[in-house]
């Protein structure tokens, strides 16, 4: 469909308006899914609170996986959790997105050894943003849906197969 | 457990299956409730989402690194758990802590415990429906928070007690600060009672709903709030005293009759005493050293056993450990409150409806990362 | 009982249980301790300090593992890697047994109890054979009990008689053994 | 060593010295390089921490901040810009009439081959389409004022970047999002009912807008039972809240549709009840007469609206508010979507346009219940005041239209949830004596006042 548009005289343009708005669209109304594991999830309500106030970006939580794009990883992710978290993300629709927060979601941070903690969440879900700290101020959490958001504005949902901007090569696809 | 399908239309019990990723349960607790029509028959709390192995994870790591761990089990009042490890430790070594790392750190543990009431006001608040006051209790935790970052530079893990003292001592102007944020805080105390304590819907849902009383708590081990909601006097601080608080001039606070509101009521009074405490730490700050003489880089305490125990904000925290003679603990086991507390609602939530379990799980104030450790 | 000192319990104890020994000095710091050879012993001796010694309040039940050094194996990865170790530098902490400790081939189960009226602090504990670690359950006597030795179960595997409910609590299903074992060793998973 | 730069103390002992720093002595802060302070300056004044702004510093006087004028500026220019339009508009019924009637002349002159009611349904689907616009218009309005009012109750700013002017564009940006989001579904839904359910929901309040007077003949429709009209649509909705519930295959979604019902139902009620006494002194079931009705003022200055009726119009009017605000499923009412209980309740399970036409849907029927409150109790567009009849009437009916969503939202972000079986006490012991009551306290008005 989009190769047909693109034949056409102004096509090109009509393309990338599209996939302007489209992006700036999805950009500006990231809801992440209420959904917190350890630290980080303290950290992540200070950010949709008072001082930080991720409302300004039109970040809003949403409890509901179906009605979220982005799942903020925030905490250790054990492996009696990792079911869930795999359900989860396969409950959200596409497009989704999801933020690494934390050295625990990263890399199993300072549970590097533990017998029960999967070592980092890129192993059951593909992942998106990853912030480092332990746990990272909301500062960085900021910083790293500004990144998010640049991420969508490079993707051109009207030219890809699948009309979503999915991930990037080099993800882990499980 | 029963199941039904929306299929058949018996009247039957229908399991609800509440978590782990649920907006109330604070964390990923997971619930397994058997309802019958709105009323709960049958409650089976399942924990162990967050579980870390940190108890094994502390028998290879040395005394220092152990303060690190501490600080991710009770994650919203990470001061206490330092401190009630590092009373431990200096227990087994027999260090003598400087006066002045004393004084730093109660009003540490203090202010600590008011910044987990303060989310545990704010949670709550969204519990029962309620939007704002969650972000009114954000914006003065944001200065609590403040606080330690001037202390320590970070804002909730802050590994700032350690054997033998406190990291740092406070930067020029915090004692000021502080004193202006104290302040400022008693009069918003005020405000948290206007805005929610005694709104008559919040008492409506809250009061004489989810009684927990004295026998059921004691025979549960409840402890911290949750306990004294019930009216019974038990207070760590008082009853067995550590660090300076014999010193300290402060009431133990006790609710009535058990329920929802008594507990919350004795989380928002507790903040009023928790000032009262660090407002004595800073009058009272005597100037010295922050840290004992001679702790070791590598400590290795002799054979031997101790069990300290702090009043947590969630209760009373314990660290009970054992030394072999190396580097590091041989057995660490912590007494985690919230643990013992969630242990409860297999009992105090039968017969409940469902708004009223969020309610009741809501009061209990668990925090996740200590229930599982 | 009016008035509990801590040598009036020990006089207690050892006259209605000749078994219990008292530990000297105290194993825990500033806790008498109280050592019980038997399970109806430690049932017996833990109801008698409910009941008639105003010991109301289980502080914490739980279990150590008295076989030596931790096995390394019990975690998943090396537990000390320190790549920038100067060349001679001894490590941090180490993971050794200390030669002169006398380790021993048994579990013991701790229970403190505490006296809020007279600010007293007890600890009974019994020592099980590693090979079949039983012990009554205190269920009967304080409802706390049910989570703490269901972890205590789960952790280290010490089966409590007369519990309704032991079953895992904290670890997954497919987790094999009980990780607080000294000698645990971890078997990989689907997410290692 | 504050206590070095202090000069020495006076010979005489002095009653009252100066308050002592306290014991820990510490050195003095380091003084800030000149360009950092400037930088600063803003939020340094008063305060230790030199890159933080505290609440304390932030409170006390806001006029003091540039920015807070000029945005009381902008607001009241906004304001005023308003006002001076509706003025120069005057009434749009009118020149709506004279179009109509163009169009009518248009077609009987031009077009001899078209049956003569043509001209009349083109007329009928322009009216249409112009509230299918009020609603969706509004939704885009109320969600993005939504959030900046409850943003600015709880000290926060709200949507900021989107649409450059403090986020204007952010309600936009949200549905053009989820109306390109996937339809995410749970596997066992009953799909049919599943896509049923939010048409359901949003056709009748569609629907009810018909007989609501936007001012001086400017409705859709005036028809004679227009009361009964809009209470016999809007109860159809429940049904699609609960369809919306059975299809999810999901327990929460069951259980906040079961609960919606029994809200929904119990509700209708005393809402119907409390307007009683209203049609009965007006003597007419249609909007726009019991509108006219309440234009005029006692003693040439109060204005005749129903809510200054003494005792009954008060009775009523918090009857239909509190009624209002149940039927619109919103805080303290909300048990039904009860984010802490339920979840999302009905809707947890519908994602991208599904879920944002419930969305639509709820604010549609606070517009609804605003529009309505107005009508029936501050005499709709009549002005306040006799001189403020120079502003057109359909100002007034927005302004007060207006006033009353902000009261909606006001409730939400205010107060806690009821409880259902609370919830339902209130209604069935509370709410719907006391509204047969209201009708038996109107009688002396029926008789008297209609002498």
């Amino acid at each position: 469909m989009a190769v047909r548009i693109e034949r056409v005289p102004g096509g090109e343009f009509a393309l990338t308006t599209a996939d302007f708005f489209i992006n700036w669209a999805r950009e500006s109304a990231l809801w992440p899914l209420t959904f917190g594991l350890a630290c980080c999830a303290i950290e992540m309500m200070g950010a949709y609170a008072s001082r930080f106030d991720f409302d300004r970006m039109g970040v809003i939580p949403r409890p509901s996986p179906r009605q979220a794009d982005v799942m903020i990883i925030a905490g250790t992710v054990v492996k009696k959790m990792a079911e869930p978290i795999r359900l989860i993300y396969a409950q959200m629709p596409e497009p989704k997105f999801v933020i690494s927060m934390g050295s625990c979601a990263n890399c199993g941070g300072p549970y590097y050894d533990s017998y029960s903690v999967v070592k980092g969440v890129d192993k059951i879900i593909p992942v998106d943003i990853y912030i480092a700290g332990c746990p990272p101020r909301p500062e960085a959490l900021q910083f790293a849906i500004t990144k998010l958001q640049e991420k969508i504005g490079r993707s051109s949902p009207t030219r890809s197969a699948l009309a979503t901007p999915y991930q990037e090569k080099g993800s882990r696809v499980w | 457990m029963i199941e039904t399908h929306s299929s058949s239309l018996k009247t039957d019990q229908m399991f609800i299956n509440l978590g782990p990723q649920h907006p109330s349960t604070h964390g990923v607790l997971r619930l397994g409730i058997t309802l019958d029509g709105e009323v709960i028959v049958k409650a089976e709390p399942d924990v162990g989402y967050l579980h870390r192995g940190t108890e094994k994870l502390c028998e290879v790591r040395g005394y220092h690194h152990c303060v690190v761990v501490t600080d991710r089990w009770d994650y919203v009042s990470a001061m206490t758990n330092n401190l009630v490890f590092c009373l431990a430790a200096e227990k087994l070594m027999g260090l003598e802590i400087p006066a002045r790392a004393n004084y730093l750190r109660v009003a540490m543990c203090e202010l600590n415990r008011i910044a987990s009431h303060l989310l545990f006001f704010g949670t709550y608040g969204i519990d029962i429906g309620a939007f704002t006051p969650f972000l009114h209790a954000f914006r003065e935790r944001e200065m609590v928070l403040d606080l330690f970052e001037m202390v320590c530079g970070a804002r909730m893990t802050y590994n700032y007690i350690r054997l033998g003292g406190v990291m740092a001592d406070a930067p020029p102007g915090w004692a000021d600060k502080t004193s202006e944020f104290l302040k400022y805080f008693k009069t918003k105390l005020r405000e948290y009672d206007d805005l929610l304590s005694f709104n008559p819907i919040f008492l409506d849902r809250t009061k004489k709903v989810g009684i927990i009383t004295a026998e059921q708590a004691l025979d549960w081990g409840l402890s911290g709030p949750n306990l004294r909601g019930s009216g019974v006097s038990y207070d760590v601080r008082k009853t067995f005293p550590y660090s300076i608080y014999d010193k300290l001039d402060f009431k133990v606070c006790v609710g009535e009759a058990g329920s929802c509101w008594d507990r919350y009521y004795v989380r928002m009074r507790e903040m009023a005493e928790s000032v009262k405490i660090v407002e004595q730490c800073l009058a009272a700050l005597p100037s010295g050293d922050i840290m004992a003489k001679g702790v070791a880089k590598i400590p290795t305490p002799l054979p031997g056993e101790a069990y300290a125990h702090v009043e947590g904000a969630r209760g009373d925290l314990g660290i009970y450990l054992v030394s072999d003679g190396t580097s590091c603990p041989y057995r660490l086991h912590v007494r985690a409150p919230s643990y013992i507390n969630l242990a409860i609602l297999q009992e105090a939530l039968v017969g409940l409806r469902v708004a009223d379990m969020i309610a009741v799980l809501g009061s209990i104030d668990i925090v996740l990362g200590e229930v599982d450790r | 009982m009016t008035e509990i000192s801590v040598s009036g319990i020990v006089e207690i104890i050892k006259k209605r249980y000749p078994s219990i020994t008292v530990a000297e000095p105290s194993l825990i710091k500033g806790v008498t301790s109280f050592k019980a050879s038997s399970g109806t012993d430690y049932l017996g001796v833990i109801r008698a300090f409910k009941e008639d010694l105003g010991f109301e309040y289980l502080d914490f039940l739980t279990a150590v593992d008295w076989k030596g050094a931790v096995d390394a194996r019990g975690y998943i990865m090396d537990p000390n890697p320190n790549p920038f170790l100067p060349e001679g530098a001894v490590e941090q902490s180490e993971v050794k047994a200390n030669p002169n400790f006398q380790y021993r081939d048994h579990f013991e189960v701790v229970v403190v109890l505490s006296n809020w009226k007279e600010k007293l602090k007890a600890a009974v504990r019994i020592e099980l054979t590693r090979g079949n670690p039983r012990l009554p359950s205190l269920y009967d006597l304080w409802k706390t009990a049910d989570w703490q030795e269901r972890e205590t179960f789960d952790l280290l595997g010490i089966e409590f008689e007369g519990h309704p409910n032991l079953k895992k609590i904290l670890t997954p299903d497919f987790i094999q053994g009980h990780p607080l074992r000294k000698d645990y060793v971890h078997v990989k998973d689907q997410y290692d | 060593m504050a206590e070095l730069a202090t000069p020495p103390p006076p010979p005489t002992p002095a009653p009252a010295p100066a308050p002592k720093p306290p014991a820990n002595v510490m050195p003095p802060e380091k003084a800030v390089p000149a360009g950092i302070r400037k930088v600063f300056a803003k939020h340094t004044e008063g305060t230790l921490l030199p890159n933080r702004l505290w609440p304390t510093d932030v409170w006390p006087n806001p006029w003091k901040s540039a920015s807070y004028r000029r945005g009381a500026l902008v607001l009241s220019a906004l304001i005023l810009a308003g006002t001076g339009a509706a003025f120069f508009l005057r009434e749009i019924g009118v020149p709506l009439a004279a179009l109509r009637e163009t169009l009518h002349r248009f077609a009987e002159a031009n077009l001899p081959q078209v049956p003569s009611w043509a001209a009349e349904a083109v007329w009928i689907l322009a009216k249409a389409l112009v509230v299918l616009h009020i609603i969706l218009f509004n939704g885009l309005f109320l969600v993005w004022w939504e959030r900046k009012i409850s943003a600015h109750m709880q000290s926060r700013l709200g949507p900021i970047f989107t649409g450059k002017w403090h986020g204007v564009l952010q309600t936009a940006a949200d549905g053009i999002k989820l109306l390109l989001k996937e339809d995410a579904a749970p596997k066992e839904k009953d799909s049919w009912l599943h896509s049923l359910a939010p048409a359901l929901v949003f056709v009748p309040v569609l629907i009810c807008f018909t007989p609501v007077p936007w001012g001086r003949d400017l409705e859709a429709a005036n028809l004679d039972a227009g009361v009964l009209y809009i209470f016999a649509w809007a109860g159809l909705s429940v049904l699609g809240i609960v369809l919306a519930g059975w299809a999810s295959a999901n327990k929460y979604s069951l259980l906040g549709g079961l609960r919606s019902a029994a809200q929904f139902v119990s509700y209708e009620l005393p809402r119907s009840f409390s307007l009683v006494p209203l049609i009965a002194i007006a003597g007419s079931l249609s909007l726009t007469k019991i509108a006219g009705y309440q234009e005029g003022y006692w003693f040439g200055f109060f204005p005749k609206w129903f809510l200054f009726y003494p005792v009954v119009g008060q009775i009523s009017f918090v009857i239909f508010l509190i009624a209002s605000v149940a039927e619109t499923n919103r805080t303290p009412f909300d048990i039904a979507e009860a984010e802490s209980e339920l979840v999302g309740g009905f809707h947890t399970e519908y994602s991208g346009m599904k879920f944002s036409i419930f969305f639509l849907t709820e604010y549609a029927y606070v517009l609804l219940a605003s529009c309505l409150l107005t009508t029936f109790f501050m005499g709709g567009g009549a002005a306040p005041l006799p001189f403020l009849s120079v502003l057109p009437s359909w100002f007034w009916f927005l302004g007060k239209t207006l006033f009353f969503m902000f009261c909606f939202l006001w409730f939400r972000w205010t107060f806690p949830r009821f409880k259902i079986d609370r919830l339902l006490d209130f209604n069935w012991k509370f709410l719907l004596p006391w509204s047969f009551v209201n009708i038996v306290l109107a009688l002396p008005y029926i008789y008297l006042w209609k002498l």
